[in-house]
């Protein structure tokens, strides 16, 4: 055993939560702390089997609180790290997610979201977290967020969640749903001298002269781990470059916008998506996740009664791509949100919408996923 | 109280001629803790017994969770992490697990370990986690003004408790053996030397130490109970502390006016989490 | 035998019991088209909190190209191996759509339109070879009879993949049974038809 | 406690001797040296710090045996005592002049 078993070249039968775990293994996991809460179990579950494999770790923590905590100690001690949740369990995750932040330490957690509030629908989908993603953390900041729509996509983006945590040394989220979590296809890994991967960057400069938030123009700041000599002092309050804590409103000013800034300046580079049908389309429809798999059939049954209309398939939900939706809002004549909550992105593209161009939203409260025909009459809806 | 002095000779230097300078981050000094605390005497035995241990200073991280102790973190010039309310423990388990090569110790309050972070510090002494935990015992939660801890004795007065603190507190050493702790060990702020030794012993052992430190918080909780002063404190623990290695933890309950039972209350080995992962998991790998 | 499968979208459930074996009857017939038949599959169960005893169906989609609704619209192939799954399920099948069950276990509705209609005893077989629990697997072969989805050769493949190693030869003991039994039939009917 | 009687070996015995320093400005005048010194050396200064704290002064600092109890106790790092060596006690303490006022012994 060894690093021979890392990397499972070859093409797999896999359910989405087996393809991540398989996605973090590639993407060089040595450390997964966790907490099982269906439907996001059988990831922590492969990963126990997998992790000792490598030399890694896989700890059942306690509670999520715990879990989220122990990844991000794990990279400040070296290694890459990880973890997943669902539900109650993401709540949990909220109050670290912010420490993780702020920290500014790379970290992927993947959520495979279920329906809630509450314990909700444990077993049964939702997309209802999208924007405690965003905002559920308290105080302002940015976070990446991807959205998989496929076992072989929640593959791909735990890779590539793992190597924007590197890139923006920031925790990256992995959001998908449970219907994605659950779902067995085709998973195709590539061999291990194939895969792209994002070492993490460590700092050239000498202890004495490093400084754990000091950065340059593309705001983002070099890594050390701990046990280097650096002797590093990094803190959950608000902090100066050397990381010790500054509590006032000048350092608070300087930290936070350079939290956003990080994300938002290189943004065009972070966001992905998916165009589809989008050359003619008078009626776009915004849609992630198993949502956009449902409404992609919403979408061909309406143009099968004539309806130009396309898809704008987020693949990065955070940051927003608010420039494409404006552009978009130009030129087209309605947007469909198609989502399983009752409105969440749909807000997002309102805003950059901004009354240009007509909005309207699918909603669905989860625990299964839409009518393709409901979709298909509100983009019929939509364009008249 | 000595009445002044009369004539000023003594040698006055600068603060980074002491003799503890290279272990402290200088440039933070002097610290927020109060007159009369006693955190400051306890991360005095740490450095020492850390000194003496000759652990190479790179080698060791501290963290801690928030408070009054969670301040250690930063003032120590090691790698140190001031991570969240009570999730010191568990950020220092990702730590620790990382880099093996690392002695991570984690220092923090009463409140911070075994209220909000309880859970993490049962949860860690059952695994048997590398960890060396301090756990500075004031009773109360000081840095946010004197609110009731899971550790404040009943009857005694806080700020969420202004008619007396009526649910049972925990008793620190019981807690932790009870959850498998290896190594537990009780000293007051005035038993300087004893803490010193506890923590020389317990730095380079495997598996999950506890090291309790009962200290005076003179402006919180001796304030609220009339307790005096910080040196007042000192006193009340000179004359009611008992000594008592190997001692019965349920008998080192600690209430308003009785005695406070110190001493190592245990001292053994067994399997860490680490073991179990490198010994088991991978002889079950190997055998494949 | 490649060749011989039709190059549109196909929709498969299974219905049964838990325990019965459904799932692992959706990711053999979705491993062998996605992995050794050069096609796309995707499979779906549901999900409850029990392990055994409730109902449990899975879905699976096969098509030559990329499959965006990963869900059965209308099923070109219902497998019935309990009463219960039959009786939710057996209005949602295709026109021309085929009915497969376990005649020990599901009794017909009076009312039941279907034309394809195929059974079986798998579970009887299954007993017959020694363990009742590999009843799905004669139904699988039974399914692999009837249908040319997936090739056969690849379905072979999948199982050998999915069982427990010692259980192999059992399980392909299984499939050939019901693969046999499906094609004794189909020669009965053809020779039915000739007389 | 008391000796009941004279140790046989006190003559051979040599008795260490200390010198204080405090970091004045570090002081927080809780007191915890002056009263816990086995050999009652200090006392609180009458003057006050920038923080307005009396910080302890060496009125006995003769008696000072080097002990390093002041260190251990002192909760601000502003006090420790330093061994005299035999032929030093006369001398200032190297790398110290630079900073600091020589004590009076």
């Amino acid at each position: 055993m060894g690093e021979e078993r890392r990397v499972l070249t070859g093409e797999h039968f896999l359910t989405g939560d087996h393809a991540c775990a398989e996605g973090g293994m590639a993407a060089g996991c040595m450390f997964f702390g966790g907490y099982p809460i269906t439907p996001s179990t059988e990831i922590a579950e492969r990963m126990s089997l997998r992790l000792p494999e490598v030399g890694g770790i896989f700890i059942q923590m306690e509670d999520e609180m715990a879990s989220m905590n122990s990844i991000l100690g794990a990279a400040w001690g070296g290694w890459k790290s990880m973890t997943c949740t669902s539900g109650p369990g993401f709540s949990l995750m909220m109050e670290n997610l912010g420490l993780g932040i702020v920290l500014e330490t790379p970290t992927v957690l993947v959520n495979i979201q279920r329906g809630g509030p509450s314990t909700g629908l444990p077993t049964l989908s939702g997309q209802a977290d999208m924007m405690q993603a965003k905002w559920g953390s308290h105080g302002d900041y940015e976070i990446i967020a991807l959205a998989p729509n496929s076992p072989q996509e929640i593959f791909d983006h735990t890779i590539k969640a793992f190597n924007l945590a590197e890139q923006y040394r920031t925790p990256v989220l992995v959001m998908s749903d449970e219907s994605v979590g659950h779902m067995t296809e085709k998973v195709i890994i590539p061999p291990r001298e194939e895969l792209k991967l994002v070492p993490r960057n460590y700092t050239k400069k000498k202890p004495g002269e490093y400084l754990p938030f000091e950065c340059g123009e593309d705001e983002i700041p070099e890594m050390v781990k701990a046990g280097d000599g650096y002797k590093i002092h990094i803190t959950g309050l608000t902090h100066d470059k050397r990381g010790y804590p500054d509590i006032s409103a000048e350092a608070q000013d300087w930290m936070v916008r350079h939290l956003m800034n990080k994300i938002q300046k290189n943004k065009k580079k972070i966001i992905e998506v998916e165009r589809i049908n989008m050359d003619d389309a008078e009626v776009v429809v915004v849609s992630y996740g198993i949502s956009s798999r449902v409404a992609h059939r919403g979408m061909d049954l309406a143009r099968k009664t004539g309806v130009k209309v396309g898809m704008l398939r987020l693949i990065t939900v955070w940051p927003f791509p608010d420039y494409m939706i404006k552009e978009l809002a130009e030129r087209v004549k309605a947007f469909v949100t198609v989502e399983l909550n009752f409105g969440q992105i749909a807000l997002e593209v309102e805003r950059y919408v901004a009354g240009k161009a007509k909005c309207y939203l699918v909603p669905h409260a989860g625990g299964d996923v839409h009518k393709p025909e409901d979709i298909a009459e509100a983009i019929k809806e939509a364009a008249k | 109280m000595n009445k002044p002095a009369a004539h000023l000779e003594t040698a006055i230097v600068e603060q980074d001629t002491h003799p503890m300078a290279d272990l402290l981050r200088m440039d933070r000094m002097p610290h927020i803790w109060c007159s009369g605390c006693g955190l400051g005497t306890g991360l005095t035995c740490f450095i020492m017994a850390l000194k003496e241990t000759g652990i190479p200073e790179d080698k060791v991280a501290v963290v801690s969770g928030i408070g009054c102790t969670g301040r250690v973190a930063g003032y120590l010039n090691l790698d140190s992490f001031h991570t969240t309310h009570g999730r010191g423990i568990p950020f220092a388990t990702g730590l620790a697990l990382a880099n093996p090569d690392l002695r991570v110790v984690v220092y923090s309050g009463d409140g911070d370990l075994v209220a909000i972070g309880g859970n993490h510090f049962i949860h860690s002494a059952r695994r048997n986690m590398d960890l060396m935990v301090v756990c500075v015992n004031n009773f109360t939660y000081g840095m946010t003004g004197g609110q009731a801890g899971p550790t404040t004795p009943i009857s005694a007065k806080a700020s969420t408790a202004p008619y007396g603190s009526y649910d049972y507190p925990f008793n620190i050493p019981y807690l932790a053996i009870a959850s498998g702790a290896t190594y537990v060990a009780r000293w007051t702020s005035l038993h300087m030397r004893r803490l010193k030794n506890s923590m020389r012993e317990a730095l380079p052992k495997k598996g999950f130490r506890v090291i309790e430190i009962i200290c005076p918080c003179p402006t919180a909780f001796a304030r609220k109970n009339r307790l005096g002063s910080g040196l007042d404190l000192m006193k009340h623990y000179h004359d009611n502390s008992i000594i008592k290695h190997g001692a019965d933890p349920r008998e080192a309950d600690i209430d308003m006016n009785g005695k406070v039972v110190c001493g190592t209350f245990l001292d053994i080995e067994r399997p860490t989490f680490r073991d179990f992962q490198t010994e088991n998991i991978a002889k079950q790998l190997g055998g494949e | 035998m490649k060749g011989a499968t039709t190059p549109s979208r196909k929709e498969v459930r299974f219905t049964g019991y838990g325990g019965q074996g459904m799932v692992v009857m959706g990711l053999i017939l979705g491993r062998a088209a996605a992995v050794h038949d050069g096609k796309s599959a995707t499979m779906t169960q549901s999900y409850g909190p029990e392990a055994r005893g409730g109902a449990s169906s899975t879905q699976c989609i096969i098509s030559p190209s990329r499959i965006f609704y990963p869900y059965v619209i209308e099923p070109d192939v219902l497998v019935g191996m309990s009463q219960e799954g039959y009786d939710k399920h057996r209005l949602n099948i295709k026109p021309d759509g085929k009915l497969l069950y376990d005649e020990d276990l599901v009794t017909l509705s009076p009312e039941e339109k279907t034309k394809n209609i195929h059974s079986i005893p798998a579970t009887r077989f299954a007993e017959e070879l020694g363990r009742k629990i590999v009843a799905n697997i004669v139904m699988l072969g039974f399914f692999c009879g009837l249908t040319d989805f997936v090739a056969e050769e690849a379905i072979r493949k999948a199982i050998e993949e999915s069982v427990p190693k010692p259980t192999i030869t059992l399980n392909i003991k299984a499939f050939d049974k019901g693969k046999s039994y499906a094609l004794s039939l189909l020669e009965g009917s053809a020779a039915k038809a000739k007389s | 406690m008391k000796y009941w009687r004279k140790p046989l070996d006190a003559d051979t015995i040599k008795v260490p001797h200390g010198r204080i320093y405090v970091v004045k400005e570090q002081c927080k005048g809780c007191g915890f040296c002056v009263e816990y010194c086995p050999k009652d050396v200090l006392e609180l200064s009458q003057e006050f710090n920038k923080k307005g704290y009396h910080s302890p002064v060496a009125v006995r600092e003769e008696d000072c045996v080097s002990c390093g109890l002041c260190e251990l106790i002192c909760p601000d790092f502003a006090i420790y005592a330093e061994l005299i060596e035999e032929d030093e006690t006369t001398e200032e303490t190297p790398n110290k002049t630079d900073k600091t006022e020589k004590a009076e012994v």
